[in-house]
């Protein structure tokens, strides 16, 4: 797109997976990112362990935007097997490093694109002794072969090292010789720094560079869960191991140093989801993170939660479907199959954080909403939220915060209480009051997924069954008042709007930014929830055109909206990017003006 | 609480548990099983476990899958809290109730359909997490609510109502358990109260898994001649390997018994079990043991009953997990939440 | 709603089950039938073995509507349990008969009702010896009763005991004292025939009575399935018992009379579907029955099947939702977990008959439809449709019909190829070649669920993959031109119109009926399949207002016409029937009245 | 056909079996699996077993689920049909394929996870139907593809690579298959082609499901010091309990062997299964025994190989089904459909 410019350009790295690459190119990052310049990293990994191509892109602008910029001004070709896609791939102008210690038949070059070789086996190869180390630092040297190049801040690495290996002090010496080998070779051959460089600025004060699937987990810690239950699956794994790994450090009991958490790898998703119902049916705040499979593999168990009324969270951390379909790409192709999962009359509420700061507050939000309504919340989330790193603000908590646990009866009430009913809509608003096993005698009642009448009795009586499933459609309406609101941009001036949802959000910032410069302002709303409320329609009312926003083929938020709304369907013009990259601003800014162009749009 | 309920009648001099509760407040809503089903008489028999062990009811958590057998948790314990899941999956919601409050009696009641086919997986899982609660199956052979198809644990030669024998060789829940590393094994028959009791009672009090396979004829689909689970055919082949006395925590009562031949150990929860064996060379201790005289027994057309396997010394699975004791439902949500502070102090890992 | 008359009525037989009741309202139904006169039973019973109250409804009905009335003209109310409720469930001006063998306290009275006593018991007791046949011979007695209050042809009442009973000369006797015994005694005791009865005509002559179970397995029998895994579930176990029982006797091999099928019981509904999948893949015509919740588990494997692109077919006979819901009870509250089953972006060719003579019609249609589109095809019954007595046309077949079985490469064809390449698209409607395991050498591939490219190959990478999915909606393209066209009755002239699907068409076709006579008459489109083609939306489009009519709460169709064609949602308007009773046509044309008069349909 | 395709070189003299084909022609696509993987042996193993067996690549079909195991479907027999299905659910797809034609050698491979875990209830499923199939497990105890977690075959004390070692107790697939009715019982070990390879010819020509179970070490995240799965351990930890030749169909190899204590058995589909005891009373036709020495050797730290377990008699599923042998995928559509006269009388009935 743009010519990159001082802390503006993106740099790939090409590696081959299993070979301790991660390491380097996170420094790499972190640096940046301690220089004060906003970044993000994107990891493009193989489904398998060792030995296939894997790229981590990261992207430096100074308005921080978070999608990948779909362009490559410096490549870092490690990776033989994929030179050529790799050399292909970078945008005129810029620039490819390569390992140059052999000489390489046929080594393919282009015009528009600057060739550095450095002969980095060849040069950790004489200085370091293990094959372990030499790998690794070759990945160290590239790193001191940037900083050269983009004229970065040695001290800023330098600190970042002593951070990283704290007492470790011959990793520190064998990095630091590593980066000064790159650094100097490169300011010996070639012209340092480039045209565009890193410069130290400020706009990272009050940022911190983390994972969504870590953000979620410490929105479980803090949200006060207690139990756990999941099946490992990609891009969801990380999830739970980031929760434990939390709760290992902040969940001890005082006294007996014994956990005041239970964490259960379950024998596959259908036991895991059947565990988070039965805690949260036992009063525990229960979750279970999972992924597609996983979703499909639970619509029986989720339809039970939604007509027994028992509150959980799923997170679904979404991957590139059908089927197995892509493990280690990123999709939003799950948002129809939570909203309604399982057979007959059944839907669901649902979270859409856009980055792993909204992973946070949502992800404590769902807890409360389970709990609020009574019935399983999903938390969508994706691999690129999940599994990428962003740079977002500090996350705050208030310790005044109260958990919401919903109408739960105490002791007190029960005690006055005659009999209790468990399906009984005292307040009208769609939401019956519940007990917790174990705490009172008067509290039991008979949860089941067959028909029930509104005293918890067992029917067959046509009128008796619809009874309670109408009540649950009053439930509903509730909910739209419970969850969070749309975000919304807004201008009378504009006539035409996007609607949007999750992690397209960032892609979504740059393109109007670019879009207005050209004139173009569209309005904007982001929908953080289903079911949607009064506000996404109005906004589709209030433009002549819309356009819907999305990572998945079949335009899954646009049926919502079509069918969830009585918006005009005629306005909503869906755009679909769903080839398991996370979506570019540039492709959106094609599309919309192709439309515009076409005078398809207003 | 329930909708359909029995009109209970307590007599004035009603016997009373310690609780001063009678049988009558143990039972649940009027039963809509087949007249002679044997799963009314196992609801019968937990009552009457509840009762003598003195459970407060609301301390009580009852599970069940879907199926004939699955329905009877509504028709005992009207007073504690029910879960009638989904088929085949109630071992899971057990193990999230129970990591949610691990102080709670549970008692899952399943079918031999629900457990042994659909709930293959989850059963085998439950009992290698040694989740301490009471598990029984009522096995009467077929798929009774879905009208009489066969179940995993025919015999092989047994009838159906109409059409051919079974040919497929029926799955033991007993071999299974013990092969998976159940530390709780019996088996007995709901026509047998006086054995069924002592051996739900010894069940509910061990510390794990108690796996009790009773079998439970179905009077309507797979009681008739030919079949290998009807009444007849089951009070001909039973035999017991052990008799099973549970006697209470601090009874007063003596138990004369020869000290030669038989076992006795401590339940976890509370009280113990005497186990009288009528085999020779058979010790309840030891698996191979067991596999063995279920196998030789099975191979003579003779069914073991009795409890048939017992390790009381294996940690359960709250203990192996290292959860805390009290109920993580009952932790203050101030333990729970780390707060401002450490969230700010944790962030700078990331910085 | 209209008084009873000759041959229009509705008798109801309020019954404890397993107390044998069904040979008797058998018995009456058939023998109306004979009579001539188009009828229908439904059977409502309880989700229990013994002892609870069931129901059996049979109405006759001239025009042969096969929808309940939803009235009752004449209760046989057997059942103490539910005597209060039946009574008052009897039309004003009808008639109820009881056994008064034994003087009940509190017999409940209504002036607009004429109760008759009959002392079933009693005359049956002093005849029969055994508990079982006194049981079994009251309730032939009370068809003795309704063949005299109805004047009913009572030789055919006796063949019809001749050909059910054959040789057991026994029952014929028994039965006969039994039927003799009721008829007399309401003869000498009340006055008959009634003002409405049984009055012998030709209506039914090229007519069978089934139900739609039956007729299933008679289409899967036809179109040459070999192969059927299911696991037990109502409302669909009685299909694959019809289909046992037809191999039975129509697929032995004549040689070694061994069977030409193969019938697995699964260990549950995951492996159901994973075999009809195997033996799809294999070449087999395979399927599998299932309701529900069976659908919720086989998500999975639906999505595998789509994007593998295996064909099989799975049958839905749907229940009442959500969960476990009743499950003896009916509804249409599938229809959005099969078109959409699975997580991705899914989605699958469905086919819904009205009764069971297009679930054998359709049966046979979509094992063309599995195999001509290499995908998973549903066929959506319910337990209506399937488990209920429906008078059809006499089902035929053409013998020189010839299986579809789309583009498999035969021997000489792969004799020809270089090399065989599965996903490659040659003729550009989206449909790919395969070929079966074990015939030919050359016919090798490797079939997966993760991302595969055109060649069959594995692939991570973007394009690859983006194609692959594309072409599957190239395929979906295609597959409207495959599928039936919906049925439409269609007048210029009207400018309102209905939608519907599957068993709503007989209380649709009463609607009608009775809304022409009022002056109001409506166009009528019936969707018979997913995915929708032109003509559904062209039908909108000529209508000012369409009324969409299902048997769900959430209007599942409702919204798959909104978002499956670009036809204005604000012409549609939904109207739905969802406690678990088949609809009635009573019900439909008074909310259809309400619209109109409160002025909201044009 | 397969994507990339590895580079085929055959040389000139390469061996060649019968039907003219060299081991080349048996290979895959290029495994993308760690360096070191015993995965990658054991499909060294079977490409051994198809060449030696002369089994036409194409009517041979070979099914896996999800997994790094699973992925070793593609890196064998390029010219059969492969189908790598969803996790833990081979099983059912090998039993419909299988219906559909039963002549077809059918070889299923499966990890720990993939079996024990998610597929626990179609595995013993299978069993339970005698499948004519190989089931291989490629057995290292841990998740590996997604990097690392316990498996529900993990030992007792087995340390992850990070974190703390496992509780829970392991699941052996050999005890729970023989408890469930297997009738070919074998354990091998990665490392061990000359174990592996008369095994897998065995168990592919034995008439019913014949379980493999393999240690397979993997080397990236269970192949520590502490782990029981590791190649040291597993090495030193083996015991053979058996010697397992398998002899050719029409072989004019004379066999040299002690009468006394060895067991031939003919198989199936072919050949016959030299077994030479080093166990003494033992005997792999007997259910009990083969279960008593598997666990003896567990209570001792030593992991039992061989075959140990084998029963030739028992009718496989098709025969128990009464299938037709001809392949139902071939059966003309006039034999299947009965046309429109047999419509028109059936029709009687409904009237
Ligand atoms: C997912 C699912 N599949 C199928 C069914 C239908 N179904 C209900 S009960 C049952 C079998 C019950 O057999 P068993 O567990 O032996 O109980 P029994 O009735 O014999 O006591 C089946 C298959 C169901 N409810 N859910
Ligand atoms: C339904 C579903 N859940 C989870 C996963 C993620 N997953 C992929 S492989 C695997 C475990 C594999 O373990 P194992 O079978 O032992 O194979 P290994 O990789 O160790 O050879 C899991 C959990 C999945 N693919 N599908
Ligand atoms: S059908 Fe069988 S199992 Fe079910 S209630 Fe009747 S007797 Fe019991
Ligand atoms: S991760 Fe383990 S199991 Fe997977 S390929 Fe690598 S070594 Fe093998
Ligand atoms: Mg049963
Ligand atoms: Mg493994």
């Amino acid at each position: 797109m743009s010519k990159p410019s001082h802390n503006n350009f993106t740099v790939k790295f090409a590696n081959v997976n299993g070979t301790g690459s991660s390491s380097a190119n996170g420094m790499f990052m972190k640096s940046i990112f301690r220089m004060g310049i906003p970044v993000v990293g994107k990891n493009y990994f193989p489904s398998n362990i060792q030995g296939l191509p894997t790229w981590y892109e990261i992207r430096a602008s100074e308005k921080g935007y978070l999608s990948p910029s779909g362009t490559v001004d410096i490549m870092v070709a490690m990776n033989a097997q994929t030179y050529a896609e790799d050399l292909a791939s970078v945008e005129p102008g810029g620039y490819l490093i390569y390992d140059s210690s052999w000489p390489r038949k046929e080594l393919m070059t282009r015009e528009d694109v600057t060739v550095l070789g450095v002969p980095l086996a060849r040069i950790c190869n004489e200085k370091f002794d293990t094959a372990r180390s030499r790998t690794l630092m070759k990945n160290t040297a590239y790193v001191g072969v940037l900083a050269a190049l983009l004229d970065m801040d040695v001290a800023v690495i330098e600190q970042l090292l002593l951070d990283t290996f704290g007492a470790k002090k011959h990793l520190i010496d064998a990095n630091k010789i590593a980066l000064d080998m790159g650094f100097d070779y490169a300011k010996e051959n070639f012209k340092c720094p480039l045209s565009f460089s890193a410069q130290t600025t400020n706009k990272t004060d009050g940022h911190i560079i983390i994972d969504g699937n870590a953000t979620a987990a410490l929105g479980c810690v803090f949200a006060g869960a207690t139990v756990g239950s999941w099946y490992p699956i990609t891009p969801s794994t990380s999830l739970m191991d980031a929760f434990s790994g939390y709760c290992q450090s902040l969940r001890k009991d005082k006294e007996t140093e014994k956990n005041n958490y239970s964490i259960i790898q379950a024998e596959d998703e259908l036991a895991a989801i059947g565990m988070a119902l039965g805690a949260g049916w036992n009063g525990a705040r229960s979750f279970t993170p999972t992924s597609g499979p996983g979703i499909s593999l639970m619509g029986e168990f989720l339809g039970f939660g939604y007509y027994a009324e028992i509150p959980t969270v799923v997170f679904d951390v979404q991957r590139t479907g059908p089927s197995t379909g892509m493990p280690t790409r990123t999709q939003q192709c799950d948002i129809m199959a939570c909203a309604y999962a399982s057979h007959g009359d059944t839907k669901h509420v649902c979270l859409y954080p856009a980055n792993p700061e909204e992973a946070f507050y949502l992800s404590t939000e769902a807890f409360n909403l389970a709990e609020q309504l009574q019935t399983p919340v999903f938390v969508l989330s994706d691999l690129d939220i999940g599994m990428n790193d962003w740079m977002v603000k500090d996350l705050e908590w208030e310790d005044g915060y109260e958990p919401k646990r919903g109408k739960v009866l105490g002791k007190e009430e029960l005690d006055e209480m005659e009999t209790f009913y468990r399906y009984l809509d005292v307040d009208g608003d769609g939401i019956t009051y519940r007990t917790i096993p174990g705490r009172h005698p008067k509290g039991a009642y008979f949860t089941r997924g067959s028909g029930h009448n509104r005293l918890g009795g067992y029917t067959e009586n046509a009128s008796d069954y619809q009874d309670v499933v109408d009540r649950l459609l009053v439930k509903w309406e509730t909910a739209k008042t419970l969850v969070p609101q749309p975000e919304i941009s807004y201008s009378k001036k504009n006539k035409i709007g996007i609607i949007s949802i999750g992690s397209c959000n960032d892609a979504i910032r740059e393109t109007r930014d670019v879009l207005k410069k050209q004139g173009q302002a569209l309005n904007y709303l982001r929908v953080k929830a289903f079911p949607f409320n009064d506000k996404v329609e109005t906004f589709i009312t209030q433009h002549e055109q819309v356009f819907v926003i999305e990572q998945n083929r079949d335009g899954q938020l646009h049926h919502m909206l079509i069918t969830e709304t009585n918006a005009d369907p005629k306005k909503l013009k869906s755009l679909r990017f769903y080839n398991g990259i996370p979506i570019f601003a540039k492709d959106i800014i094609q599309q919309i003006e192709e439309e515009i162009n076409s005078g398809k749009a207003a | 609480m329930s909708y359909i309920k029995k009109p209970k009648i307590i007599r004035e001099n009603a016997l009373r548990n310690k609780l001063g509760m009678t049988l009558t407040d143990y039972e649940g809503v009027m039963s809509t099983l087949c007249a002679g089903c044997g799963h009314d008489s196992i609801t019968g028999a937990i009552i009457q476990t509840v009762f003598d062990l003195n459970i407060e009811p609301h301390r009580l958590i009852k599970l069940s899958g879907i199926g004939c057998s699955s329905k009877t948790p509504a028709y005992f314990a009207s007073q504690s809290h029910g879960f009638n899941s989904v088929h085949g999956r109630m071992p899971s919601v057990a193990t999230g109730a129970h990591s949610a409050n691990s102080e709670l009696f549970c008692i899952g009641v399943s079918g031999d359909g629900d457990t042994l086919s659909i709930g293959m997986g989850q059963f085998t899982h439950a009992i290698r997490r040694n989740l301490n609660m009471l598990y029984v199956i009522e096995n009467n052979g077929v798929y009774g609510l879905t009208k009489g198809q066969f179940s995993a644990s025919a015999d092989v030669g047994s009838t159906a109502k109409k059409g051919a024998p079974n040919v497929q060789i029926p799955i033991d829940p007993c071999q299974v358990a013990i092969s998976i590393g159940a530390t709780f094994v019996a088996r007995s028959f709901s026509g047998d109260k006086d054995q069924l009791v002592p051996l739900l009672k010894a069940g509910l009090m061990h510390r794990g898994f108690a796996m009790l396979d009773v079998i439970s004829p179905c009077v309507t689909f797979n009681d008739h001649e030919g079949s290998t689970k009807s009444y007849l055919s089951t009070r001909e082949s039973k035999r017991e390997a052990l008799y099973t006395d549970y006697i209470e925590p601090f009874s007063e009562i003596e138990v004369d018994y020869d000290q030669g031949s038989s076992i006795e150990v401590d339940l976890h929860e509370g009280g113990k079990v005497i186990l009288r064996k009528a085999e020779k060379e058979f010790s309840p201790l030891n698996k191979s043991d067991s596999i063995r005289i279920i196998r030789e027994a099975a191979d003579e057309g003779e069914m073991l009953t009795g409890l048939l396997y017992i390790d009381e010394n294996t940690p359960d699975f709250t203990e192996m997990e290292n959860t805390v004791k009290k109920p993580l439902n009952e932790i203050p949500f101030g333990d729970l939440c780390p707060g401002s502070k450490t969230l700010t102090s944790l962030q700078k890992n990331y910085k």
